[in-house]
Formats: C-alpha cells, structure tokens, sequence
C-alpha cells in the first residue's frame, strides 16, 4: 500500500498538488489540491484506464511523452499534456532557467518527415519569419520560420535527410 | 478467366479490394514499398513482392515495377485502386500491351476525360452541362467583356497554369472586369511565370454533388445515384453522404441522365464518377469525370446494396452489368467519414507515427474500411488517412446519431487524428439541418474549430490516473513485486496477467 | 420519458443494448460483478454499479441488487437483455411494482409463455398448431394406443421430468408403442425420479425456424418473418440465417400469421419469438415463445432494416409501432454465426482465460458484435461466447462467401474458439445447398470435425518462426542490444518501436 | 548477426532439427532437417508474425506456453503445440523419465474453473474410469476420471475453490 504519497503535476499554467491519501486494490483516495477523490481505478488494457466516481464510467487513455514524467492524457473530450513534477525535475528546470531558454533558438519540427529544402547556411542572417526549412511528410509541405531575427549558428540536418518529430533542425546564434 | 488479381495500391483502399477477391476466390497479390513491409495490405494478401524503396515515385509509381511484379505472380489483371498508377493512361496501355487487363477504363478514355480541356468539349458535345465561360486565355479587354456578356455575372477570373487561389478574382460589376483580368495576369505572371486566365461562370453556393456510373464493355451504362461531397477543406473531401440533402427525384433523374449519357460519350467501362458543381436553384454543371473507384465509394454501396469492386472485376472479365437503371434505388442513408492522421488543432498537420492503442467502432450499421493495427507505424511517405467510417440509417437523422456513437466508440492513441473535428461536423447546425454547401467548413470554423471544454473533475481526474500510472511504473521498476500488492485478489492477479501479456 | 437505462446483463448484449441507447441520447447504466469489473459494458456505459460476487447467482440474478442500482443511477427503465432475469416473470412484476418500466412484456405474459403446458393450451386455443399429441401423463396402455391413433407414427415418447435424451423412445411401429412406454418410464424413474411420460407426433427433418413478432400497447402486433436456426449443437444455435432456404413466400405468409396470432392472443408487448418446428412437408408446429431479445437478431435486423432494441424502447415508452406488416420486406440474406471460447477438437469444453490478440473483421457488409478485447480475460462464470459475427449479402451465395472472408480475418489467440469449426460448416455441402434440418451437425460430424491438413511447407515455417522468436527473447534477456542488429536500418528501427510500445 | 545456431524443435512425434544458416534483418535462411528455407520473416504485432516465402504471404501467430520453451504456434489452417529442446531441456527429461512418469498419477483439467465436487477422500481406492471430481466453467460441468486403478494419494483442492487451468487436482499413489 502507498499511503501519503506526494506529487505536483504541472497541466498548461496549473501547477497542481497530489496527495495519495490511500490506495486499497482498485480503490484510490486522492487529494487535489484541496479536492478530494475516490475513485475506483483499473488500468484494462496498456495505456487505457477505466475509473468509476460516484457510478460515473469514465475512460481515460494515457501515453508516455518525451520522458518517464511525461503524460499526454485523454479523457473523452479534452486531451492534456501533463508533466510530473519532483525534486529531481525542479533541479533540472532551475539549471535550465540559469543556462538560459534554449527552446528559443532552436527550430523544430513536430512531426516525422523529410527535409526537402534549407534554403539557409550557417552564419546567414535571418530575420523573424523568414523560412528556414521545409518539411515534407505525408504528400504535405511544411515551411518553418525563425522565430526571431538572429544569425544561423548550425544546421543538424541536410536536404533529404529523414527526421523524427521535434528533433532540432537549425538552430539561431 | 480472373483467378489472381495485383492490387497496385496500399492502406485501406488495397485492403478493401483484396476483400472482395477473398469473397470472389481470387487470389490477391501485394506489392509493397521498403516502408511497408508491415501494412496491412501485405498480411492480407494471398502474395506479396517487394517494388522498391518508401517515396512512391520509386516504388508504387513505377509502371515497371508493377507490371514485373504481375508477371511474377501471374496475376492476369491488375487493380490500381485510386491515387498512384490509377487515372496513368500510360499504364494502362502498357498493362495492354503486355496482355494484362487494367482493371478500369481503356487509355484512351483516360487521356481524354484526364484533361480539363478535352472533357469538357467531350461534355459540350454529349449535351452534358459544364459551367459556362471558355478555357481560352483572355487576350484582349473586348474578349473579356464578351464572355461576362454571354454567360451572366458573377464570373470568376482564374489563371490556366493556377491553383491555390493564386490568380483569381472575383467579379460581380462588369465595370469591373477588366481590372480584375489585369490583376489577375500579372499575379498569376508572379506566381506561375504565365499570364493566361480564362473567364468562368461563378457559382454561389456551390454543391459539390457526384454520380457513380457502371459501364460494361456491351455498351450499358447505368449510373447508382449520387454522393454529397461538400464538406471540404482545402478542396479535400472530409464528408459524404448519401442520398444528397439537396437532391429532388426530379433533380436526380436529370443528373443521372446526363452523368450516363456523360459516360456514354467516351464508351466508358468500369467504375467511374461524374462530379458536378450545383447551385441552389439546382442548376449543375460537369466539372470532372474520375475514371476509377472514388475514396467515398462505400456510400454508394451501402444505399444501393451493390460491392463496386466486384463488379468492376465483373465488367473487367467481359460480363455484362447485374443491373437495369430500373432496379437502382437508394434505401436508408449513409454516411462516410474520413479518419486522418493530423491535428486539426495545429492546422490539420500531419502527424504520422506508431498507433500505441486502437479501438475500432463495430456494431449495428457501422462499417469501418481501415488498415491501420495496434503497434503499426503510420509511415510518412504517403497519405494521412488512417481509416473510413461508414454508417447507415434508415433516415439521414438516424445516421448522424449512429455516426455520432461510432465516433464515440472510435479510440485512437499515438498519433493525433481527426476524430474529435469530425464529431464538431456532426454536431453543427448547418450539417445537421442538411442545409450546407461547399463553403460549410470555413462559415463554420469557429464552432468547428472550438476546444472541448469539461469540468475540472475531467482534468483531476486525468491528474489522478497519471498519479496513479506514474507510481505503478516506478514501483515496477524499483522491485519486482508490484509496490501496491494489496491484500486483494484481484489487484494481485491483475499484475500477473499483464506480465503473461507482456512476454 | 425515459433518458436513462439500467441494462441488467453483461457481456456482447450489454455492450448492444447500450450502442441503440447512446444513439437515442439515452444514458446508459451497467451493472457489473466482482469478475466484470473490467469488462467492456462497464467501460462503455455511461455509469457502472458493482452488484456483488462473480458467480451470477449473487449478482446478475438478485433482483434486490439490481432494482437497487436502477434506484441509486435514477434509470426510469431497465432492459434485461437474453439470459439472467430476462424471462423472470417475478422481475417484470417487482419492476412494475417499484414504478420501473421493465422493457420486455407483462409480468403475466412471461408466466404464461414460460409453461410449456400453459403456452401450449394458449396456442391451441387461438388455432396456433401445436406439435400433435398430449403433455398429459399416459397411464394405460390404451391411452397410448389412443394418442398413436390420433396423430399417427411415428411417435416420440418423452419423460415429463425429462431432459438430455433420457427417458425417450421412438416409435414407428404401433406393435411397440406399450414396450417402449414401459420402458420409457422405468428409464424416467431411474433417470429423474418419477415416470410421467407423454407421446407426441415425432417430426422427422425438423427444421427450426422462428419468427420475430413486434407487438405495441395499443394491439398492433407484426411479425419481422423468419430466422432459420436448425444448425444446432446439444439443442445450442451455433449458425442462424434470414430467410431461411426452406421458406416459400406463401409458407411465410401462413406462418407469419400465426406467429402474430400467437402473441396477439397474449396481447403482447415489446419483441418477441415465435419459435416453430417445420418439416420438408412445410408443416409447422408452436414450439415455445421467447418473451425477450433473441441472440440472433441482428440477422433480422439486417434483412428488415429494424434496430430492434430502439423499437423495444419505442414500445416501452408507449409509442406506437412504427411500421406496418405490409412495409416489412427481406432485403438480401444475412447470416450469424455465433463465436464461442471452446475447443471444437475436444468436445466442445469451454475455453476461458486470457485474450492475447484479436482481429475482428471489418469491411463491406460485415458486424461485429463482441466485448472481448486485448488484455481481457474471460471469466469461468459465465456463458463462453465471445461474440457474433453477422454478414449481409444480396443472395444467400455472397452472405456465405463472405462470412467465409470475416472468418478467415477473424483472429483470437490465447483461448481456443468455434472459428474454424464455423468455417467447416460454412463449407459443408448440405449447408452450402441449403439442404439441412436440425440434425445436420451430427449428420455431417466427420466432415466439421475433420483436422485441417497443410503440407510439411506449413509446419516448417511454424518451426521456424518458433525459432526466430525463441531466439530474439532469448537474445533480449542476456543482452540490451538485440542480438539480431543487423546493418539494416528497419530491422534496428523495429527494436526501438516496440522498446517505445511496451512501456 | 546469429549465425549456424542449431536446436531441436518437437511437435507431437516429430523432433525436427533446425538450423540458422544466416539472418540479415527479416532475411532468415534456415534449415529444417534436409530443407532448406529462406523467408522475409517479421513481427509485426506481439506474438504476430509476418512471413513471405517465394512471394507468398503467411501470417503465423504464436503464443508462449507452460515455459519459454514451449508454444502454441497457429498457422492460417493449423494449430501446433511446439517444444524447444536444448541441453537443459534433454537433462530435464531424463532426470523426468528415471523418476517415473508423474503425469499418468496426476488428474487435472485443461481449463480454469471452480471445483463442484469431489466425491472421492484420500486412501480412497478407485478404479479405472472413476469420476474423482467435477469441475464446473461457463454453465458446464465436466467430471475428470481415474486414469487407471489406484489408491487417492493427495487431493490439492477443496470444493468451491477457484482453479487454474493445468494444475494437479488429485493425485493417485
């Protein structure tokens, strides 16, 4: 049995407090910030819970994201991205935030695809929206911009390379 | 005799062709690109070879290819299903050539209805209505002003080499016209290095309405009534139904006519479409013939109760058609939704990638023509369609509402999807009164577009399963007894079991 | 006005009942046992009560438990689904007594149907045929003699107590008749205790063919024709069809008739079942009335264009029927077969336990109506079957095709299934011909039962993948890196997706 | 890459001997006893194999049995039950076959379900064919018989329990 587990879990803007108050089989009783739950939770297939509160049915359908911590959720209506919060991840964020927003100078794409045009090289300046790559996937062309003016400081990837979704593409000085 | 047939396609459209094989005693042949060893087409078929690598351009493009492939399994006939090899006149010669029957109409009907230009004198001749203007570039102001003068305002300005609205203007004012012909020039100069534009009627609310024909190779030709095809975006079809919301009897057996005496024209054989632009004063007009099995072709087979591949297999082995016009009729109402792989809240993206779960609709009324598995990753070199989701009713209220359920039921995790756009659609006004035309999606992109909005138990309770998942998963990974080991059964049996799954 | 359902089953029915229920925006309740806490009715309905232990007997069959969980949901009706309580006359009865509308007939009407002696006195009365002979016990030599004269051999002489076969003679000739009651009756007191035994006229090549009745509470009563179920296993239904190949359209007519009168004679209420047997003479005889939703009718449902549960909601709230006898026609031939978890290759045991993988088929003209999913385990309490599949074609030659087609895609491994028995009688040549009575599946046992052959080729590529798979677990759990890495870039990729799918 | 990798495979009488001559990706080039076999072999769900020989396509799904050496492997028309054999197998066997075969003793049910009745006690005397107990899954009793005469050594179960397919039941001296 967990008793008297705690945890943040951060959705959009909300930074939210769990506090598992106690876990008997299928049986959770949970405090959300000041709400409290009792739900009976099981989890049917992998990924795929079935919970029932107060006789209500609901199906919530969970995949993993970039990282153990992270969630995207469905419930029927609304989906979320959630990410777990501990102490270990609050040291990595506060190291980032000194180390500076990287995010912002870093152009990705979110979707698999193929490079089909850089029409950038190292060290042009850029200015906001002028397009830097173009993406290719599923008969589509995509175009991203810089999202700022800067100078081309390196380009990850070549012109009919194949990519994962979110890797970094080219990135701004 | 047909005993084998290459179906030179993939995804759902290749699965739902082996089907009707299977149901038939055909054997089915697979070919396959380096990025679909794993499809569904592949696992289905009786046989399968390679073709080359991913992009379809060296793969399922490659008329050699194919057509070595069919004489390596001794396939005697080849189905190109729609997209890739399918409206190729080329290929379809050369299927002739090599004493191999395309499954789909000869090379020259393909060529012909295959450019604007040549369908639509065809159509002109044949008495078959197209919208009035010319396809001859403007040359001079007088030119212009004689074709607003013949064919009534508005008109549309459009450039021959265009696409994507570029070089076109709309003209409601014959003052202005020769403005807009100017304007029009020099964008299309800009964006098409050519400054051709032509001069065409302009349709306010436009249907997009279709009709399936059937052709044998004995001269008959029968048409099976019509598809609504209006919802649309970016000129992609994303709904259909069956019968049409707009059609009279009166109005259908007037169509049908002239989409038979259409198909007629050009001695059509095999499955074929005719698709018309109508207004609301039920005025239509020919705007393109698609010479082989349309992506919303299971509507039609739903109301008029007909497997339209199994009788393009019928036409292609030289039988005569099943039916008389007479024996046509529409029962019920069917709907088509298209599944895609894209994110209609980032623009509609695509968003290819690994399918982690799936659940699919089943049930009275609902069929679904997919391809997609749990495990199967959606690759990126060809279309986001994941899947077509068919219902049908008694009444066109009664689909919607089974429409809306299989929706409900339809579960997809992994990639991002349509679904949820899609149920929007159902719920929208304009849909349901049956009361919309081509611009439906952009006058309702607000109420389309709005996110789901929930209670925030919805979100607490999507908090807690991560909880709960969260600390399940780091227990397992800490002990090998599950770190909630209860005193109840139950729980403890349920950890077993998911290990004998997982092995 | 009722917007909200309690639907007192589990398994395929439940997850039905629940698929009209959410298209007529009707909220639907389940209620589940300790054993079904993650079964798909729980998870599909809108709101779920647990009602006790597993076995059904604690839970599904306790009235007080489920009229508190309508009670504690606010459902204003509950739908029994087949099995369970659904012909429990005291159930529709405490319904009616609490203000529950219990959506099935009068606590009266299931008394009277569930008597067979009641029932068949009912019939008679109202010139319904009954199988000719006596239900009362036969005391004397001559009363045997008496009845043999009345309905002529051969004659069936059964145990009154009776059951599986025990304490039944045949007799075709009039010399045997007082040996075989005798022994009939000392067979009787061993076998049940007690030796009332009846005779009645033996009906030789007994078909059995039921007709769907639709009766309102305003007296309008129609019949939805037939359903052919004479492919039984130990009196189980394992494959039905509609229409049914012995069936002339006059024979419908006459039988459909009666199928009415015999629920208008018990003013009845809802969808109900007129079960008959038939001989190859077209003679038919009342066997039992079926006062609740049969198994099988989603063939009907198909042939008539009917959603049966949302008319049995209609009638429950009161309405009139919908449709008149002269609207109701067959369109086309569908066929169900009914896929159990059991093992055809050893007597047909029941075949619980865990579902590893399933496919379920899908495209043109096919239903599926299961629960079973990935991960789920079937429990030991209840009955085995998994699901039904239901084709539609537009003759009786395409319906067995291509439930041929749905069976071949139909995977489920894990627990052993009736699907390639299915597939057998589906190529059997007395079924294929339409030539068959109740006795075809003893009669054609060799044939269903025979082992499908394959060539050594089959065996081998079983070996092997065997092999490949023995050895990439064995190389997974000595090593992080596959022992299979290759210079191949899929096979690399392959490793990695599945590492992403199993987290 | 697993190369000239041998093992005995056994379905029913027949001990084949298999042989990996070369894998390269979904290449396999096998030997099975004299012939030869080379197939594009993939998995494409879990326990669902792809295969293509010659052109043809084979889907061959395969479910791990009683241990990691054992499975049930399903073609489209056939079902075998498959045994690995290696050198830990055969020391088992062995070791098996000098103790005396255990399983001609031991009554069983192949299937989960919940014991109904057991109507024989230990040191009871039975015969050949004797009903010893009575299971009961999904609305159907089935009674298991005395393989032979013999004396009721252990009962493992009671009445009403809950049982798993395959375990022992009742065992004879």
């Amino acid at each position: 049995m967990q008793n008297n587990i705690s945890l943040q879990i951060n959705v959009d803007s909300r930074e939210a407090n769990l506090k598992l108050l106690s876990r008997e089989g299928n049986q959770v009783h949970v405090l959300v910030d000041d709400e409290e739950y009792k739900l009976d939770i099981c989890q049917v297939e992998q990924g795929v819970y079935s919970i029932i509160r107060n006789g209500k049915s609901y199906n919530v359908e969970l995949i993993e994201g970039d990282s153990k911590k992270k969630y995207i959720v469905n419930t029927y209506r609304n989906s979320y991205d959630l990410e777990i919060v501990d102490a270990e991840s609050r040291f990595m964020k506060n190291r980032n935030k000194s180390m500076g927003d990287e995010s912002a100078n870093t152009i990705s794409s979110p979707m698999p695809g193929k490079v089909v045009k850089i029409p950038v090289k190292v060290g042009d300046e850029v200015t906001q929206g002028q397009p830097v790559i173009i993406i290719s996937a599923m008969k589509m062309e995509s175009e991203y911009k810089a999202p700022r003016d800067g100078i081309v400081s390196e380009i990850c990837v070549a012109e009919g390379d194949t990519i994962d979704g979110k890797q970094p593409l080219v990135i701004l000085e | 005799m047909i005993n084998k047939i290459l179906i030179a396609n993939r995804g759902e459209i290749a699965v739902r062709v082996m089907r009707s094989c299977r149901e038939m005693g055909i054997r089915s042949v697979a070919v396959y690109s380096e990025a679909d060893r794993k499809s569904m087409h592949v696992r289905y078929a009786d046989e399968a070879y390679f073709i080359g690598p991913s992009p379809s351009n060296e793969s399922y493009l490659v008329i050699d290819k194919i057509i070595d492939a069919a004489k390596k399994s001794g396939a005697q006939a080849i189905h190109p299903g729609y997209g890739f090899l399918s409206e190729n006149a080329a290929f379809s010669q050369r299927c002739k050539d090599e004493g191999i029957i395309f499954i789909g109409p000869s090379p020259e009907v393909i060529s012909v209805m295959g450019d604007k230009i040549s369908a639509r004198q065809r159509m002109m001749a044949s008495g078959v209505p197209v919208v009035p203007g010319t396809k001859d570039n403007i040359t001079s102001d007088e030119m212009a002003l004689e074709v607003v003068m013949k064919v009534g305002l508005p008109v549309m300005v459009k450039a021959s080499a265009g696409g994507g609205g570029k070089g076109m203007r709309l003209v409601k004012k014959e003052a202005d016209i020769v403005q807009a012909v100017k304007a029009a020039k020099s964008e299309a100069m800009a964006s098409f290095g050519d400054d051709a534009v032509y001069v065409e009627k302009y349709i306010e609310s436009p249907h997009h309405i279709e009709f399936q024909v059937l052709g044998d190779s004995h001269g008959n030709v029968i048409h099976l009534c019509e598809r609504e095809c209006s919802v649309q975006r970016r000129h992609q079809k994303v709904v259909e139904e069956s019968p049409s919301p707009l059609m009279t009897p009166e109005l259908r057996k007037e169509m049908g006519e002239k989409a038979v005496a259409a198909a007629a024209a050009v001695n059509y054989t095999g499955a074929g479409t005719i698709e018309f632009l109508v207004d609301n004063d039920h005025n239509f007009y020919f705007l393109e013939m698609n010479t082989r099995l349309q992506v919303e072709h299971p509507i039609t087979e739903r109301v008029v109760g007909i497997d339209l591949v199994k009788e393009q297999i019928r036409i292609a082995r030289g039988e005569k058609l099943n039916h008389k016009q007479e024996d046509i009729v529409q029962s019920g109402h069917a709907i088509e939704c298209r599944i895609y792989a894209e994110d209609p809240s980032n623009n509609f993206m695509p968003s290819p990638g690994l399918i982690k779960h799936i659940t699919e609709p089943l049930g009275l009324g609902v069929r679904t023509d997919g391809y997609v598995y749990e495990g199967y990753e959606i690759p990126i070199y060809y279309d986001p369609m994941i899947s077509k989701l068919i219902v049908h009713g008694n009444t066109r209220e009664e689909a919607i509402k089974r429409m809306k359920r299989a929706l409900y039921e339809y579960k997809i995790t992994g990639v991002k999807t349509s679904i949820k756009f899609l149920e929007r659609i159902m719920e929208a006004d304009d849909f349901v009164n049956g009361k919309y035309d081509t611009h439906f999606i952009e006058n309702n992109e607000e109420f389309l577009m709005e996110m789901d909005t929930c209670d925030e138990t919805c979100e607490d309770i999507a908090l807690i399963t991560a909880l709960v998942d969260y600390l399940d998963k780091m227990g397992k990974s800490e002990t090998t007894v599950p770190a909630h080991s209860t005193s109840s059964e139950y729980w403890k049996n349920f950890g077993r079991r998911k290990a004998i799954l997982r092995w």
